[in-house]
């Protein structure tokens, strides 16, 4: 059953996601990171889905089509700023402040 | 009506906004398929969608007269009498803001009729957030929701700020989605369910346990980010400075207010056995953001970041709304966000015209003289800055005077406080605005020639302003319509035996 | 005609819009704007006597009711209503009829104004607002009309808006204002919850049976009222606004600032007064603090050269001594002093309206820069100005308190009252000294602005004095109803002593209106006899004493100009010639009361202290606090994260508490 | 402690290491490799979890194809190498403080198991069987021996979650017209 090992796992690898956005300065990476946190929170809905039923993996499903969604938006995106700074190093992108 | 969510018939019953909606993007999107060269072409697809929310307001608004409700449970989509009303509120939004960018797109160089298809589906979105009855749809409807936001936000490709504020807003946005889907997680973990009444129910028959607690705590995470609510903030005065400016006012005001049903909602279906622990939490946002955005709006020079702020203040405002979890603050949320958005739509709209076709942002010092030069414009935007100040006479006044005595019915009296000092504050950058427009001289006669009202963004104005006024005097209709319908958001749970 | 009061709100504001339509569009067809802007007020005020005729015979209040307002649960439920009784009665008469008389000078005032139909505009919206907060038959409605008329006040003062420093007192004026709702709201909340009502006829009747007397409610509740009457009538803390408020059209300050907005707070009080009647604590304060400020702002006014100025600081003691007689519990008192002043006030502002066009004018013939509100600049105005001369005569009689004049009768009762109840609780006899005191040097600044302004010689300058003329009859009329006013504005309230028949008309008139707060409170019983005689005489003689001290003093040594040596040096050369007595008089007690007025008091308390540490502090702490918020806002989205961190973890550790 | 167990720690091990160090790598394909390898790690624990189906998407969508779009624009941008360097202001260390507080709250969650959860659903306060509680799981499980696994999670799939399924095609929608508004060249 592994559940409550399992949610221990999710929280750390979400705390690590976290960690990750607070730490790196590429954009792409810190998008990798946010990655990170959705895959471990579809390791909670696994590990819970063995008890409350197929539901939870379906969930899993859906948060998996949304990160390729937003996979796509955000690397339009990212592609976007890049077009105006040369570099996706987000310490140098802070136009907007104040 | 009574309508059986769980045939396929039934679902398209009363999913029928949505989908009328939808499928009216569809179809602009075939015309967009072959015209979206000119100007003309732009002009014609943006008309063309005003259609599309007339023809989903029609559809909220008919299956809200035939009384349409759910045979057994709210299944995905809740059928209740708030969910039409929010329907309408949130197309009502998405059809000023198009009708305020309608020659704004042109003037800015932005020849992209597909803004007009991703406003649509973000409305969609947005109703399928502040509708949602269970889990699933809550987070697909927020993801619909912010992907097209997050399009729309960096919009303006011509322009760094406008990328940057895309950025900001994506990269954060997935970040709160996060915490948002990990308290879905936990929440189902700790009952078991997706469907908001049946965790309602759950929660009710035991104890609140851990995870539970975690669940909603995360849950209200991802909130406070999507209403922007301090510490959460940070990003909306940068994405709003950055946003293109109809965006920025279908941000503050649209996807701000989808948030909040969402919130009312969920608070009042899912958590109502957590009231006790959840109210210091919101009771605490509340201070922090009424607090936090009034006194950062009054060093602020640009305009479009004042409102920014003026908006972070006003999600404090509603939280208030929220935390007295009665009938009477649902009554409160419905009006206010009705107040609040009117004005917000209108505030930007006139501010849209006011900016200068580039970069630069409108600042208070260009605002000097407008009184003379363009005296309804300058009218117009000082009726929104004394609605936004909440002064009688205005539906600003009717709204805030509903927050607090839905706060003080409650018999708390911090809130409150801190609230009608925050407005006193907002004093201080509200009305320099009314100064620099009524009493200070235009710096040269020219100064305001580049100004320009289209005269469909203008009729959109005018009547917003003049909906603020009559309704600050005579809101009767609508405040007891909005009472009608926040009588149908139960906050009590349908306690079900354990199992 | 009761049933159609709303006439009288209505016209005000069709007015208002139709001349800001005007002002964009022909805003040269002046005619037409005064023509608009005086008729709406003419039929205002015929309207007002109309109802004043049905009211006269009626003892009750009505209620008109126009719509529902907020009715939005079952315990809350406002309407659009307005309420016809003896007290509204009352102001109406006056607003509409010496708002009437303002308008008519403006016309003569204002002519040359580029501005001329905003203004009218500005005006006619003010009335409208005025109204509605006499009118309103609940706080919310009359709130409205409060928020209303400081908005207005607001926009008239930054009226002439090229000049920075008028709009930035429009922004102190809003400011100060706002200070006072803010208690207002609290009050109508703590109000609601309690009451279950803001109608003024129910506050009245369920207050007594739920607010216990003396309870710390009815004293919260009714400081927190008197907090929004500090705001808007002026009284200390909040009276800073109102000396810069004189940056305005000279007939603004006469409409708004001396005869009708600021006293609103009067009003409230007397509104609400079963409420004031159950918290004699709160009276207490109204009236020490209506005392104080009476004392404090005249000696502020014993040493202005601005004729605005004296007048303003005058304004703010006279509206001290309408709390004064509030807080006493004779509420008709404050009523009766507030019409009074209402004339007398008018019309010297309107009269100082008339010196400042004259002098104005004369200086814009030689094109001097020279300051036309500058008192030194004045002087011998008698000779060219004598309807000006009378009618202002009549009014500083008026206002000094000398019989027969309307200020006498009101200020008298003012203290008598105060007297009163000093017999029972000292402070108001602490109340009644300040009083007596503030009345002497009330006598005395009007008699130094007479002797400055008309008495000696002109000191502006050879050449402009040819071109000094008196105002037109556009002008001069209204000044004229004014001074007829201010002579027989006694008459409505004469004391008991002077015949059965007609004394005490007004106590009488007000009695349906005050009779629940008066049952409430002890007895006032009147000094008569021997003491009655022995205070008006005393009155009399502090009136007298007063005049003759500020014409003598005044005129005792040259009046130097604006820049040159100070009159403190000048004195002291002085001092062994033919003035003796003055001198030194002036040297033990003026001087030093000169030096308390303009130093410690003005710049010190009022300029520091209360201006720049209380309204400017406050505005900048809450800036520096914004500035910081901002710096925060550093546009690093790691460090927006780090945030969103904090909140999680805040969020989530008081949950798991 | 028997072999699945061994199984399980291991994988959970790779998953954990392999977040380290893609959240500290300095060069961007180097974090998305390992973020690669954290997945595959992710996907070897959904199948101890019985979820094959999870499983094998997980692979083939995540790690198959958005990682490659992830890689392709790293690629396109053609970044060079930034150096590594720590965060120096205090505000992180503070910030590595939160999340260290923010963990353990949710690392708290360890303690839950079958038994304990189904306790705290039930709200009964005797030891009761989870199996008894949870009759969804156990159903899943008969259902999936019955019709197979991908069988199990089609049929609600496309029967209660009908609707949900369908608003993802509106959020691709989205995304598609969002993705492609954004890259195109020229309006």
């Amino acid at each position: 059953m592994f559940l409550g090992p399992s949610l221990a796992l999710s929280a750390v690898l979400f705390a690590l996601g976290v960690v990750g956005v607070l730490i790196q300065r590429n954009a792409i990476v810190v998008f990798m990171c946010v990655e990170l946190m959705l895959n471990a929170v579809n390791l909670t809905f696994v590990a819970l889905s063995q008890l409350h039923g197929i539901s939870g993996q379906i969930m899993v499903f859906f948060v998996m089509t949304v990160a390729a969604a937003e996979a796509a938006v955000g690397l339009a995106i990212i592609l976007a700023i890049f077009r105006h700074t040369k570099s996706v190093d987000l310490t140098q992108i802070n136009l907007l402040k104040g | 009506m009574l309508i059986d969510l769980s045939t396929p018939g039934g679902a398209v019953l009363g999913l029928l906004p949505e989908l009328a909606l939808t499928a009216w993007a569809l179809v602009i999107l075939l015309v967009i398929a072959w015209r979206h060269t000119t100007v003309a072409d732009t002009r014609l697809v943006g008309q063309l969608s005003i259609v599309g929310y007339v023809l989903a307001a029609g559809a909220a608004g008919w299956l809200g007269l035939q009384g349409a409700h759910a045979e057994g449970l709210n299944l995905m989509i809740a059928l209740d009498g708030f969910r039409f009303v929010s329907d309408i509120l949130l197309l009502w939004i998405g059809a000023a803001v198009t009708v305020i960018s309608l020659r704004w797109l042109e003037r800015q160089g932005m020849l992209a009729p597909e803004y007009y298809v991703l406003l649509m589906l973000a409305t969609v979105g947005m109703m399928l957030l502040a509708g949602a009855a269970d889990m699933i749809t809550l987070f697909l409807g927020l993801e619909v929701m912010s992907i097209s936001v997050y399009v729309l936000a960096g919009y303006d490709r011509s322009r760094r700020a406008s990328a940057e504020a895309a950025l900001k807003y994506f990269l954060i946005g997935a970040f709160a989605s996060g915490f948002l889907l990990y308290g879905i997680a936990l929440t189902y973990g700790a009952a078991g369910q997706f469907i908001f009444s049946l965790i309602g129910g759950q929660l009710a028959a035991t104890p609140p346990t851990l995870m539970a607690k975690l669940g909603m705590g995360l849950l209200l995470v991802g909130f406070a980010f999507k209403v922007a609510a301090v510490p959460f903030h940070a990003w909306a005065p940068d994405v709003y400075e950055g946003a293109p400016t109809p965006v920025t006012a279908f941000m503050a005001s649209g996807v701000k207010a989808a948030a909040f049903l969402a919130l009312a909602r969920i608070l009042a279906e899912v958590f109502p056995a957590f009231v006790e622990l959840w109210r210091p939490v919101v009771g605490g946002l509340a201070i922090a953001t009424i607090l936090v955005g009034n006194l950062t709006a009054l060093a602020q020079t640009s305009l479009k970041r004042m409102l920014a702020y003026s908006a972070i203040a006003h999600a404090g405002y509603l939280l208030l709304a929220i935390w007295a979890q009665s009938d009477s603050g649902t009554a409160a949320v419905l009006i206010y966000l009705l107040a609040y958005g009117l004005t917000t739509v209108a505030a930007f709209g006139i501010l849209a015209s006011i900016e200068r076709t580039g970069t630069e942002t409108v600042r208070l010092a260009d605002l000097e003289g407008l009184y003379s030069t363009r005296p309804l414009a300058a009218t117009g935007l000082s009726v929104c800055m004394l609605s936004l100040l909440g002064f009688p006479g205005t539906f600003g006044f009717i709204g805030k005077w509903l927050l607090l005595s839905s706060a003080l019915s409650q018999g708390e009296w911090l809130l409150p406080l801190v609230a009608m000092i925050g407005s006193g504050i907002s004093i201080g950058y509200y009305l320099p605005v009314v100064l620099a427009m009524v009493m200070k001289p235009a710096p040269n006669p020219t100064a305001h020639d580049t100004i320009r009202f289209p005269r469909p963004a203008t009729v959109a104005i005018a009547c917003c302003v003049f909906v603020i006024l009559v309704l600050g005097f005579w809101p009767n209709p609508v405040l007891n319509f909005a009472s009608r319908q926040a009588v149908q958001l139960r906050h009590t749970a349908v306690v079900i035996a354990p199992r | 005609m009761t049933q159609f009061v709303w006439v009288a709100v209505l016209l005000p504001l069709l007015g208002a819009i139709a001349n800001g339509w005007l002002a964009f569009r022909r805003p040269n067809a002046k005619g037409l704007v005064s023509a608009i802007g005086v008729g709406v007020l003419l039929v205002a005020f015929v309207v007002a006597v109309g109802v004043f005729l049905e009211v006269r015979h009626r003892a009750e209040a009505v209620t008109v009711l126009l719509w529902h307002w907020m009715p939005v649960t079952q315990r809350l439920s406002i309407d659009l209503a307005f309420r016809v009784d003896r007290l509204s009665t009352v102001l109406l008469l006056v607003i509409t009829g010496v708002g009437g008389l303002i308008h008519l000078f403006s016309v003569g005032y204002m002519k040359s104004d580029a501005g001329y139909a905003r203004y009218f505009a500005y005006l006619n919206l003010f009335i409208a607002c005025m109204l509605i907060l006499v009118l309103g038959a609940s706080l919310p409605v009359s709130f409205i009309g409060w928020e209303g008329v400081g908005l207005c006040s607001y926009l008239l003062i930054g009226f002439w808006f090229e000049i920075d420093a008028n709009s930035d007192a429009g922004k102190k004026a809003f400011i100060a204002n706002r200070i006072g709702d803010f208690g207002v709201l609290m009050a109508m909340f703590l109000l609601w919850t309690n009451l279950g009502t803001l109608d003024f006829a129910e506050i009245a009747q369920r207050a007594p049976a739920v607010i216990p007397a003396g309870s710390t409610l009815a004293v919260g509740i009714t400081l927190l009222i008197f907090l929004g009457c500090t705001g808007k009538s002026a009284q200390i803390p909040l009276f800073v606004w109102l000396p810069d408020a004189m940056a305005g059209p000279t007939p603004v300050s006469a409409l708004i600032h001396a005869a009708t907005m600021v006293t609103a707070g009067v009003f409230l009080v007397v509104r609400t007064g079963v409420l004031f009647a159950l918290a004699p604590v709160t009276l207490e304060v109204v009236a020490l603090i209506g005392a104080l400020t009476a004392f404090f702002a005249a000696t502020i006014g014993l040493r202005q050269y601005d004729i605005k100025k004296v007048l303003a600081y005058s304004t703010i003691s006279q509206l001290g001594y309408m709390f004064l007689g509030v807080g006493t519990g004779a509420f008709a008192t404050g009523i009766f002093h507030l019409v009074t002043h209402a004339f007398f006030k008018a019309l010297l502002f309107l009269g100082a309206g008339s010196v400042i066009h004259a002098m104005h004018h004369a200086y814009h013939h030689v094109h001097a820069h020279d300051d036309a509100q500058d008192m030194r600049n004045m002087g011998g105005l008698r000779a060219v100005m004598p309807w000006t001369f009378t009618l202002m005569l009549i009014a500083t009689l008026a206002i000094a308190g000398v019989p027969p004049f309307a200020g006498f009768f009101s200020k008298d009762e003012i203290l008598a009252a105060a007297f009163a109840r000093g017999a029972t609780n000292p402070v108001y006899l602490v109340a009644w000294g300040l009083g007596v005191a503030a009345a002497l040097m009330t006598a005395y600044y009007m008699a130094r602005l007479m002797a400055m302004t008309f008495l000696g010689k002109f000191r502006g300058g050879a050449g402009a004095e040819p071109h000094l003329h008196e105002a037109p009859w556009i002008m001069t009329g209204p000044l004229v109803v004014l001074g007829v006013l201010s002579v027989i504005g006694g008459a409505i309230n004469l004391p008991a002593f002077l015949g059965e028949g007609s004394a005490e008309g007004l106590d009488r008139w007000l009695e349906p209106v005050t009779a629940p707060a008066q049952a409430l409170m002890p007895a006032l019983v009147m000094p008569h006899g021997g003491t009655e005689v022995m205070l008006l005489g005393g009155a009399i003689v502090v009136a007298l004493l007063g005049l003759t001290l500020g014409l003598r003093v005044t005129m005792a040594s040259p009046i130097p100009l604006p820049g040159q040596a100070a009159p403190e040096h000048g004195l002291w050369l002085l001092l062994n010639r033919k003035y003796y007595i003055d001198e030194l008089y002036a040297a033990v007690i003026i001087r030093p009361v000169h030096w308390l007025s303009r130093r410690v008091l003005w710049q010190i308390i009022d300029a520091f202290l209360v201006d720049r540490m209380a309204v400017g502090g406050t505005a900048r702490i809450a800036t520096s606090l914004g500035w910081l918020g901002s710096r925060v806002q550093n546009g690093q989205i790691a460090f927006y994260v780090v945030m969103f961190a904090a909140g999680a973890v805040l969020i989530l550790r008081t949950l798991l508490r | 402690m028997n072999a699945v167990t061994v199984v399980f720690w291991c994988f959970a091990a790779w998953a954990v290491a392999s977040a380290v160090l893609m959240i500290t790598r300095s060069h961007a394909i180097t974090s998305a490799l390992w973020l690669v390898s954290t997945m595959f790690a992710l996907s070897g624990i959904f199948l101890l979890l019985h979820a094959e189906f999870i499983a094998i998407v997980q692979v083939l969508v995540y790690a198959g194809a958005v990682m490659v779009l992830f890689l392709f624009v790293i690629m396109l941008l053609n970044l060079e190498m930034e150096p590594w360097q720590w965060r120096r202001w205090p505000i992180w260390v503070f910030g590595a403080g939160l999340v260290a507080v923010l963990c353990a709250s949710l690392v708290s969650l360890r303690s839950y198991t079958p038994e304990r959860l189904a306790q705290e659903v039930s709200g009964l306060s005797s030891a009761v069987d989870p199996a008894m509680i949870f009759p969804d799981g156990r159903a899943a499980e008969a259902a999936a021996r019955s019709q197979g696994v991908v069988g199990a999670m089609a049929e609600p799939l496309f029967r209660s979650y009908l609707v949900p399924f369908e608003v993802t095609s509106i959020l691709l929608l989205a995304a598609i017209i969002g993705a492609v508004v954004l890259a195109k060249r020229k309006l």
